[in-house]
């Protein structure tokens, strides 16, 4: 086939119409640059003026699109030109580096698939009518792609003795936060990639740092400088916020890890349920390692079955899950619980209320509770805080 | 980690930076004061420049709002955080370094034009802020020296996490 | 932090500006409901009046973009309404029925990452100012969410003579294919979610048949029927198109699998090299099963050697490669060739065409090479097509 | 696979497909005929319609293009097309059914009016494209008994997919 530009030409179009009365009739637009979502659907994250939620009730599998993703920064979105950016690496190193952004593409990269959650996602409002978005739209996962930190500390030459590092973000906050050496050597990584491609401004465009299963504030965005040293700086995201009242009067920090955590995406509010089968869905996610088995109960906490869990299960990482239930049309709570490779088991509001004291804040992940009502109205079961 | 033996000991890429250049970029305070620059500030400047910078935001007396509060001297009588979901958290009762409210203020204050304070300024409402909290004499003046020296109330609350993965207990 | 709309609600803004003087004196947009790309950065696909190719030497990892996924079709992207929209399955069935998309999202569904290849995925211009885009940017690889086709086929109650089965699309082509019926039980699917969101009108909005490792033009989009037979129906798809000539002046019908292929998607054209440490990069897949070794020439395929393969790998997908390479700064061409789990090695065109004759057509899957000249720069080195 | 323990043998989603909206939509024509309609056309009859809604697209005798080349008779002195890379594939030389004219043409000819054609007119171009491909006489008439009957002489170089898996040959 040979086409040429001609009057066959002039049916090029961009964007989809809304329906045509009967599409097999209608030649459509042809092949353009973007790719653009049906007319049809709506996606949306949740703002505020601090944070944007993830839809999670109108997701589907483990991808989440770039731009729903969540957000969360503390001086809004910094442009970047990636011409001019600079990652300056130095401190307790033998060699205090700058890199640009094509210097960092050129070291040997790795991409891997995990979840970023903002340990501050947790919502108790006392109402039914709110989403997966509402409670828990504060997590996200992206394959990242980019260089191991590792790599770096290796070239800069990081000091046997430098024991915590500070990253530094160049927004309008300048954020700040310490992290242990070891994460670095572990599984941190300079990520410039999202989904296949730059990553976006919201994200950190055009470089972020990436810890796998730690809590999102600690990977910072737009970051511009690391400084090895041999203590934490007690900045303000690590003191003022990002700590938790726990037992005894005492303040937790450095409460790094994102613990076991799940959240059916469906059924849930605004869904509205037929008798018969239903497959529950939803996700679980662990900043521990993997996801070994998602628990759901379908008769408000009694009994607990497996779910099963969508290959590949990946290590720190959003895992979907499935559970084929038959609805008999009687009022019921459903819920599901994580349970990931160290045997972790999600917790009930109570059980962490009752291990960290009433006033505790982030890192909050109890099992959550769906009411499914007689004409299949689903809406949240509001957690008992007391 | 520290050698992979799949990779050469160095790239080469990047280049070198400059004495003059950290020291240009590296802003960030320790809380044993390492950071922090010459210059100093007083309660009474930095009444001013809260004044004019900072109470539209933070609230006349640093508890107005309509952002977040600043000022909550630490009482004896106060319910334990862990026990009061309601308790305001700030500088006087929540903060566990005094450097911090340096460090952080000439970073990201004012909100609206970050960045913009003098050191000298950043000294002067840090001292307002410390004053207002309680933490200090009215006539303190706040440096290099003096910032680094005063004892939060809170640093003997704080603990450093021990959650581990297994079946819990949830702590 | 209780924010409230106010002089600071002022501040909230849609779109990231180009870059400001210093990103950290200035604060920056405030969360939205939709992210956005960078203003630097602008990944195109490549159109024609018939397909867009996928930009491979721009991206990184194994997820495509939505809006970069490659398009392929015969009249045009139609306009489908996801209310009215239909697919009626027929023909050898114990129970013709018409499901509406609601009614496919309520069967167990199932999430795989694989990759959609055209098997007209192959361009040999003789020149040597040509990408990865341009030499096979006619396959990018997404998550993809929907039913088993065999749920289907035991909802309808398939006869057990039904052998072949048409697959009709709803676009202006009312396009056809003819399948057999031993695919749709193995690992056909009806998918309505492409990475994790419904998927986009130029991919089959709303649901399309996915048939994982086979040529993309049988995984028909917009699909609007299923006709259960016990042959199949020599449509225009699968006699005129999607056959190629091979040896003794025979026609090859029916060839559906994707052969195993590579590409090295950096250093590429148009990348500039520079001496020293370089990580070569690319894809491998294959139609039949995972990719189990690819291996790289540096040499202008006098040696091979192993390239590191991203976990993870999964079945009939995408998997990206990498492997370091010291660039001496002489004259030298490099290339790939995949190895998949059956032990099939991709082959130069040289041995394709002594197979096939050098009038065959699609299915071309040959070893690409790029040759690096002295300056770093890095063309396409023209197949001899002969 | 036709067995699937963890499911339940129906869902019972989706409704019954009535006869009726059966026999609307299922349009495909197999080789043998089964799917043809009634009625019939002319090569007369084609050529006035090919002149009036192809003829700008595929060349006033189906070879000038711009688009496809629709005619293209076999010979018999022609290179085998795996040795020709450039011979033109077309209805003539290269269909190996007739029936796929009438169905592809319904569904998707003229491009820019696709299903505009009745299936008289359908036959009737399909007779005129056979005829221009020296398939069928000027005489003849086409329709759901004739034209499952015309031998196409491609239909015999028609071979079926026997690639597998392994280290080649890569045929
Ligand atoms: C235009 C509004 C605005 C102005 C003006 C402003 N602030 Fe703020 N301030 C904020 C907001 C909003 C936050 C919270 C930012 C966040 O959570 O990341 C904040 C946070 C703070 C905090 C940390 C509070 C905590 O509990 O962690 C301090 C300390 C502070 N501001 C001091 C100041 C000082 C000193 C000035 C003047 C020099 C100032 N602010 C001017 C809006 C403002
Ligand atoms: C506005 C342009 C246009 C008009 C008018 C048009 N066609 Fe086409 N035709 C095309 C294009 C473009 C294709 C190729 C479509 C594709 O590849 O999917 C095509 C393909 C075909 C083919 C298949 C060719 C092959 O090699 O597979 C046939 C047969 C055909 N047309 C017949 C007709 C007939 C009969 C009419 C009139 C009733 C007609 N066309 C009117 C543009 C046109
Ligand atoms: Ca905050
Ligand atoms: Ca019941
Ligand atoms: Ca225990
Ligand atoms: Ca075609
Ligand atoms: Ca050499
Ligand atoms: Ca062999
Ligand atoms: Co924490
Ligand atoms: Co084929």
């Amino acid at each position: 086939v040979v086409l040429v530009e001609s009057s066959f030409g002039k049916m090029v179009q961009t964007g989809i119409p809304e329906a045509a009365v009967d599409p097999t009739k209608q030649v459509g637009p042809l092949p353009g640059v973007l790719g653009t979502r049906s007319p049809f659907e709506h996606p949306q994250r949740k703002p505020s003026l601090t944070s944007s939620q993830t839809p999670l009730q109108d997701l589907y599998g483990m991808i989440t699109p770039s731009d729903l993703h969540f957000e969360r920064h503390h001086a809004g979105v910094p442009a970047i030109d990636p011409n001019s950016y600079e990652l300056m690496i130095h401190g307790m190193v033998d060699k205090p580096t700058v890199f640009s952004l094509a210097d960092l593409k050129r070291f040997p990269s790795v991409s891997r698939i995990c979840f970023i959650e903002c340990s501050g996602n947790f919502r108790k409002p006392d109402k039914e009518n709110i989403t997966p978005q509402d409670i828990c739209g504060l997590t996200s996962q992206s394959e990242w792609t980019g260089v191991m930190l590792s790599t770096l500390f290796r070239e800069v030459g990081v000091h046997p003795k430098a024991s915590w590092f500070l990253a530094e973000g160049s927004d309008a906050a300048v954020m700040t936060r310490s992290i242990p050496v070891s994460k670095g050597w572990e599984d941190a990584m300079i990520v410039y990639a999202q989904n296949g491609e730059a990553i976006r401004p919201q994200q950190g465009y055009p470089a972020r740092l990436l810890l796998p299963g730690w809590e999102g504030n600690t990977s910072v965005k737009w970051i511009r400088r690391i400084e090895l040293s041999d203590g934490p700086f007690m900045t303000r995201e690590e003191t003022s916020k990002y700590t938790e009242p726990v037992k005894d009067g005492k303040i937790r920090q450095f409460s790094f890890t994102m613990d076991a955590r799940s959240i059916i995406t469906y059924p849930a509010y605004p869904a509205q349920l037929q008798k018969g089968w239903v497959e529950i869905r939803g996700l679980a996610w662990s900043g521990r390692g993997k996801i070994r088995q998602v628990e759901i109960s379908t008769d408000a906490g009694k009994t607990w079955n497996a779910a099963r869990l969508q290959e590949p299960v990946l290590d720190k990482a959003h895992t979907y899950f499935r559970y084929l239930w038959q609805w008999d049309g009687d009022t019921t709570a459903i819920m599901s619980r994580a349970i990931d490779e160290t045997g972790y088991v999600q917790p009930s509001l109570e059980e962490l209320i009752a291990a960290r004291g009433i006033g505790t804040g982030y890192h909050l992940n109890p099992v959550t509770a769906w009411l499914i009502r007689r004409d299949g109205q689903v809406v949240y079961s509001p957690e008992k805080w007391k | 980690e520290r050698r992979n033996a799949a990779m050469p000991e160095h790239f080469g890429y990047g280049r070198p930076a400059t004495e003059k250049e950290i020291a240009a970029k590296a802003i960030a305070i320790r809380p044993d004061g390492v950071g922090l620059p010459a210059g100093s500030g007083t309660v009474q400047d930095g009444a001013l420049i809260y004044a004019g910078k900072c109470a539209s935001c933070h609230g006349a007396t640093g508890v107005e709002g309509p952002y977040n509060i600043l000022v909550a001297p630490d009482t004896a009588d106060a319910l334990p955080f862990d026990q009061a979901p309601k308790r305001v958290k700030a500088i006087g009762n929540y903060w566990p370094y005094a450097t911090t409210i340096f460090d952080y203020v000439r970073r990201a204050m004012p909100f609206n034009a970050p960045g913009s304070l003098s050191d000298n300024e950043v000294y002067s409402v840090t001292a307002w802020l410390l004053h207002a909290n309680k933490l200090i004499d009215a006539d303190a003046v706040i440096n290099a020296k003096t910032l680094p020296g005063i004892v939060m109330p809170a640093r003997k609350y704080y603990v450093t996490d021990s959650r581990k993965g297994g079946d819990g207990p949830y702590e």
